[in-house]
């Protein structure tokens, strides 16, 4: 028999010694720095930008950019709730259509020209988008969230386009044009706008029972279930939600056209979704975060603005944008990386210093 | 076998199950049960591989709707048709599966569906109080003794006994009338076991709160259950009250070897 | 190489005699914008002044050529009588369209002409390069110098990108100075988001060329909050929609060039129903190009709303 | 102690009886009808058009539909496979675009109009976008393959762009023209093209150990390379199908048209995935069948081709295709739920009679 | 103890694991682990939950890399970088979570990655033969004489104990040098639970090949097992020859009651 040393008294010692002190103090800032996630690589993409357009970095296009990204935020703070459930929600893109058209009618048919009609008919349209789409998924018991969204991605763009009958609506309230594009100095309303709803959907998500049940149903739905967790409401209650965002965001919209147009937001959901994933949320669910999403539609908005800065032509802007949406989720794979190894050194050291 | 409480005759059981049938598909998982747990009472539920035992306790905690059947408890016809609405008459379970949320802390895992809120009772939009369940839950672990290096760490990534120990912790944490556990011990290393065991035998004394307990393990039936019934393919085919002695009856009623085990285990 | 061959000869004829009612299938590239509900505004009208049966279809976009070709081929199907389309890409739909011929159904192109394809009975329209031409001849009547941003619609999309080319080609001896060409997708919003990123990097831009008014509209939201006079800039869209009218009569936008589309509309279907009665029509149709300003915008205007489609157009 | 009796001996019985013999009968055809599955969908759907527009069931608008619904289907069964193992390719519709363009660059520039060049060209270019996709999502370390695909989406469509410089180029070879618009009587080749498609997709994936792979990686992907599964170069292979299928549907595009143009297959991949989910295939992988990707897609090319023969217009379209497109899966679960109660039904009968 | 291969002192082992560290961050889950396996000798890895000894073994797999130590195989050191590689080797493993594919059936879950096809060989690319793989797979469940009410089920949708023995049955079919059993009977009834023990006996006997058991149940270990290792918190504590006498000493060194515990293990 091979007797085996009773190791419980031995160090563990190993090739990982020297000055543990001097290395820690290094180790720990690179720790933080690379801890940083997103954010980190928001700063590199912004750094590499300055440097090749002075203009980038002046106060009116930075509000540019957060004016320009808004828009997509919005979107994907809703998109944030729906992905971390384990879901998608395709029709965002067409609701910001079908809402605006909504909210516009006042103006149309009675001519109430009057944010206190136009805004909550806007939020609302949206939440009721949102709120067919949920059930259809929970209560139609379809498999996948994808192929009712897909479906109201349709249906709300043709409604938007049979009531609008194909006509652009002119002439926003001054509250939704201000949101849309006033600024308070530099600062854009509709930042300050994605800021309070970034802010609310951190609380709903990160301080409240609802937000805590939204992760408990995207990592283990059946187990949601079993626990108690009210799993089918809480569904409903995500698509409302991102419905309502894409409510918020067609205010956002009409204000920045001064209109609301049926073939408004097309698309839009295709970048929300890019949005939340390069911030680091994951699709098979219950991952993400508030900050990461908000940097993820900054980081889109950013190269999109830097571009067209640079004017560089269309067919090479979509290269651009996707190799660089591409750059920008391999560093942050690198990153993370870095991040394990550097907390694995530290252990050793640590361990290695006791 | 530790305790024994006596009981006149005809004490209602606190869970009742009649005629029992549950199908999937062309799979009959139970072809007609009949069990009865009363009160304090630790009871066996034994079988071999395949026999329906989890999917009776599931049908008992309304994760499987039964194609035929009733549920009484204390004596009153319920219809369970939901985990929800067995957790509100006091039904926890620790599932074969776990059933964990491998994404969140083990705090957080503990208290999903049951979070401590500030101000309490507002169901989901209440303040979570973190620091109120990190708390709890540290006293909560200290009692079955489980070492876990990290309570912030998330739960997919902890071994198989630590992903164990936290889901018994959950069930025995918010048990008012029926504990089930569904092999509770399988994973567990020799002196979690113990400590599962001791609960196991504390609760219905303390609490008054009713056990099933599913186990291959004769050792741990003897140890603590009252009474044990086994189930083969979907039937009950016998019932004992464990010892020693009727240790290798239970065998052989499990394995299906001699029909007459059945009886004696019942004459006992 | 067509299946329908035979069916679709014996019927175009029979349906003509039997009772006097011709169905003419119009597709048109889409009907979810200004411009094209203005061309059915001239189908629909010039189908009830002539007492024949218009069926209006189109693409739910400008880039969707399948579904274009898709609803072609059902009205083939159908044997209608005659078949005005008005092509989202020009030599795509040429193979679909032969199919049609080959079957009996005389085609009428509108808007976009197929060049060099003699299976058409006409082209009614004005090209799209030569609107784009008008609208640099516009620019050089009021300047012949300062810089130029010109925003494309969908990239590749070729009505939009030949306006483009055609003003480009026009002042490219000019003294104007291209300084930003970039796309906006035929949106509003991204006109002015675009807009406003030019005018970072080209504070001194004069003038902005858009390949429709929604993208022009677009662009002078964001010259209004960058603060620049709206004297200091001349924007000039295409289409001449009501809401460039509009904008024109509040003297914001400076022109639009119009395609006259409800005549395009309106002459086709009349053009079908000459030709179904036997009559002979002319190859080549100019139905001309307006350019809209703020001194004719209301006249145009109201020359708009009566030629207005009706609401179920749209539907 | 409460005494259980011992119910071996006792037969189950229950209120399951009567006269088994007849009952069976009947439900065992009920059964063979309802397991027909999406098939019985679509012929409902069928049914339904034939009644409102007789039309419909000529065997030339059969063939039109056929010839409809080929690209989406051809673009399915690569969908297919990447979502069998639990990812996505949105790329599809772009890498038309751009193969297409490859493919007619020998038209172009040496004026060699041969089907032996374009074809092989279009092919191997779509594979070679696969290729990138899959090698950037496996090697790469990416999440999902929703980003890099994404990414291709764009960076293929601003190939096309900027290699086309814009403009469509018109001439196909007389092979590619026959793809995709010659029949033979009434059936057109690309149908056939999709049938021969078909059947080695489901070679592929039923027959051979790289299919079963595939459904493995989507079942547990890490059990897979746990039991020594190739993993990586399955996922690599699978995009390059993927692609591969986009590539011959760019043949069938350009052959339709006689063209290749840098806007085609817009939106595509949308369908395309649409009709692999309503084929019963799973967004989390391991499940889909090719008889379910055809019947979706078909599902989709008949409704459309409904719409399109009743005239209806285009905005009423999206809202009846979105309706259909959720009436269609809603059927599809009653119709599985009530194959379940039948088999159980079916289940105590036999108990019950023997 | 029932079969003890008797070996000269200088023998190389199989599998031997020198030095292995393993972190998860902030966790240290294996802190310098040495190991070796004999030819034909099982031997038993006991611990606590979260001793690491599934992180051990899935190292030794291929599943985890080692962040420092290495692993020989016959006394030389390989890099075993993937499971694939370990497969080579000749090294099977039944994991604690199983490793199924839940949506597969059961014949097609033994033999993914190790497919038998016509031709013999083609890897990716040979026609499958399902008919031989139906057949082989009947013939090795009867020897665990699970009961499977639908080999064509899902394995997603069996029993607790079903799944289990169906990863058994997969690695107990592939292992040429090594067989590793991380808790393999944990969910098996008392029949199956016999049989896998059976096997584990035979398997050395009958074909030379080394089995790792790890296991939480001592009279398991004392029934099979050679040879048996402690490991508490990442190191080796002791190691001992299981026998009815020793079982109370094992559990001492896996509690770390006392220390003396693993020094008489020893010198027993
Ligand atoms: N959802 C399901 N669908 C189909 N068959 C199922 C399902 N759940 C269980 N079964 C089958 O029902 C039978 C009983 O399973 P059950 O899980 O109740 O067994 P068990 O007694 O708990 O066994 P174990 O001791 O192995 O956990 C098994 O044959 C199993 O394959
Ligand atoms: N992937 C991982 N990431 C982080 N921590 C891990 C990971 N895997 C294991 N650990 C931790 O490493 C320690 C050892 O885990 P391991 O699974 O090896 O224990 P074990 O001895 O098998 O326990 P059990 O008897 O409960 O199965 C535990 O504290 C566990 O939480
Ligand atoms: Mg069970
Ligand atoms: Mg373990």
């Amino acid at each position: 028999m091979t007797a085996v040393a009773d190791r419980e008294a031995a160090p563990p010692g190993g090739p990982a010694s020297g000055r543990p002190g001097q290395q820690s103090r290094g180790l720990h800032a690179a720790l933080t720095v690379v801890r940083l996630g997103p954010v980190l690589l928001l700063a590199i993409i912004m750094a590499v930008l300055a440097v090749l357009n002075p203009l980038f970095l002046s106060p009116v296009n930075l509000g540019n950019v957060g004016l320009e990204a808004s828009v997509v935020a919005i979107l994907a703070l809703g998109q944030l709730l729906v992905i971390v459930t384990a879901g998608i929600d395709l029709s965002q893109g067409s609701v910001i259509a079908m809402s605006s058209i909504f909210g516009a009618l006042w103006i149309r048919e009675l001519d109430l020209v009057s944010g206190w009609l136009v805004i909550p008919t806007m939020i609302l349209a949206g939440g009721l988008a949102g709120g067919v789409n949920g059930t259809l998924f929970v209560k139609g018991k379809l498999p996948h969230p994808f192929l009712p969204t897909l479906a109201m991605l349709m249906v709300a763009r043709g409604v938007a386009l049979i009531v609008s009958g194909g006509q652009p609506i002119t002439g926003m309230p001054d509250a939704v044009n201000l949101i849309g594009s006033g600024r308070i100095g530099y600062l854009p309303y509709a930042v300050v706008l994605v800021a309070v709803l970034a802010l609310l959907v951190y609380v709903l998500l990160r301080r409240i029972t609802w937000g805590q049940w939204i992760y408990a149903i995207g990592g283990n739905r059946e187990a949601a279930r079993r626990v108690g967790v009210p799993v089918d409401r809480v569904l409903i209650s995500v698509y409302v939600f991102s419905g309502m965002c894409a409510g918020t965001a067609a205010i956002v919209v009409s204000g920045q056209t001064n209109s609301a147009y049926p073939t408004a937001g097309n698309l839009m959901e295709l970048s929300a979704i890019a949005a939340v994933i390069i911030g680091g949320a994951s699709f098979f669910g219950g991952r993400g975060t508030v900050v990461g999403t908000l940097v993820g539609a900054l980081i889109l908005g950013v190269i999109q603005n830097g571009l067209n800065l640079m004017n560089v032509q269309s067919s090479w802007q979509y290269v651009a944008l996707g190799t660089a949406v591409v750059i920008a989720v391999e560093l942050d794979v690198v990153r993370s990386r870095l991040e394990t190894r550097l907390r694995v050194v530290r252990t050793e050291e640590t361990e290695a210093g006791t | 076998m530790t305790t024994t409480t006596e009981r006149a005759p005809g004490t209602v059981p606190v869970l009742e199950v009649r005629g029992a049938v549950k199908r999937f598909g062309a799979v009959t998982a139970l072809a007609g049960v009949d069990l009865a747990v009363h009160r304090g009472e630790v009871l066996g539920l034994l079988g071999d591989n395949g026999a329906g035992k989890s999917t009776l306790i599931k049908a008992v905690t309304g994760v499987h709707q039964l194609d035929e059947g009733e549920i009484l408890l204390d004596g009153e016809r319920v219809a369970v048709t939901s985990p929800t609405g067995a957790r509100n008459h006091g039904i926890e379970a620790v599932y074969q599966d776990l059933a964990l949320f491998d994404n969140l802390d083990v705090a957080t895992n503990l208290y999903v569906g049951q979070e401590l809120t500030k101000p309490r009772g507002w169901r989901g939009f209440g303040w979570l109080d973190r620091k109120a369940m990190r708390r709890d839950v540290e006293e909560r672990l200290r009692t079955l003794q489980v070492h876990l290096p990290d309570l912030k760490g998330h739960v997919g990534l902890m071994s198989g006994g630590q992903r164990q120990a936290i889901a018994v912790a959950r069930a025995v944490a918010f048990a008012r009338r029926v504990l089930i556990l569904d092999e509770p011990t399988a994973a567990l290393g020799v002196r979690e076991t113990r400590n599962v065991l001791d609960v196991i035998r504390r609760l219905p004394e303390e609490h008054g709160i009713s056990i099933i307990l599913i186990s291959h393990n004769m050792d741990h039936v003897v140890q603590v259950c009252d009474n044990a019934v086994v189930m083969r393919q979907g039937r009950v085919v016998g019932s004992t009250r464990p010892s020693p002695e009727t240790a290798q009856d239970m065998v052989a009623m499990i394995v299906g070897a001699t029909e007459g085990a059945a009886t004696k285990g019942h004459q006992q | 190489a067509c299946g329908g061959d035979d069916g679709g000869g014996g019927t175009g004829d029979g349906g003509g005699d039997g009772g006097e009612e011709y169905t003419v299938a119009v597709v048109l590239k889409t009907l979810s914008s200004p411009f094209w509900l203005q061309v059915a505004g001239g189908v629909e009208d010039g189908g009830e002044a002539a007492g024949v049966e218009v069926t209006l279809a189109g693409a739910t976009a400008e880039t969707q050529v399948q579904e274009q070709i898709d609803k072609v081929r059902a009205a083939i199907t159908q044997q209608v009588d005659a078949l005005v389309v008005a092509p989202t890409q020009a030599e795509q739909l040429q193979p679909i369209l032969e199919q049609a011929v080959a079957a009996d159904i005389p085609v009428l192109l509108v808007d976009t002409d197929i060049e060099g394809w003699d299976g058409k009975e006409t082209f009614v329209g004005t090209d799209n390069y030569q609107a784009g031409v008008t609208a640099g001849e516009y620019i050089l009547e009021q300047t012949d110098t300062g810089s130029i941003a010109v925003i494309r619609g969908v990239p590749g999309n070729p009505s939009t990108d030949s306006r483009i080319d055609g003003a480009l080609e026009t002042i490219a001896d000019s003294g104007i100075e291209v300084v930003a060409d970039l796309a906006a997708n035929s949106d509003r919003a991204e006109g002015r988001s675009v807009m406003a990123d030019i005018l970072q990097s080209n504070p001194d831009v004069s003038i902005v060329f858009a390949a429709n008014d929604d993208m022009a509209l677009g662009a002078l939201e964001a010259i209004k909050s960058a603060g620049v006079t709206m004297e200091d800039i001349l924007v000039i869209g295409v289409d001449g929609t009501s809401d460039a009218v509009a904008s024109m009569t509040a003297g914001e936008l400076d022109a639009s060039i119009a395609q006259n589309s409800y005549d395009m509309g309106r002459t086709s279907v009349e053009l079908a129903v000459e030709l179904l009665e036997g009559g002979t029509i002319e190859e080549r149709v100019d139905t001309g190009v307006t350019v809209v300003t703020q001194e004719n915008a209301e006249e145009y205007g109201s020359q708009l709303e009566e030629q207005a489609a009706d609401e179920d157009v749209a539907g």
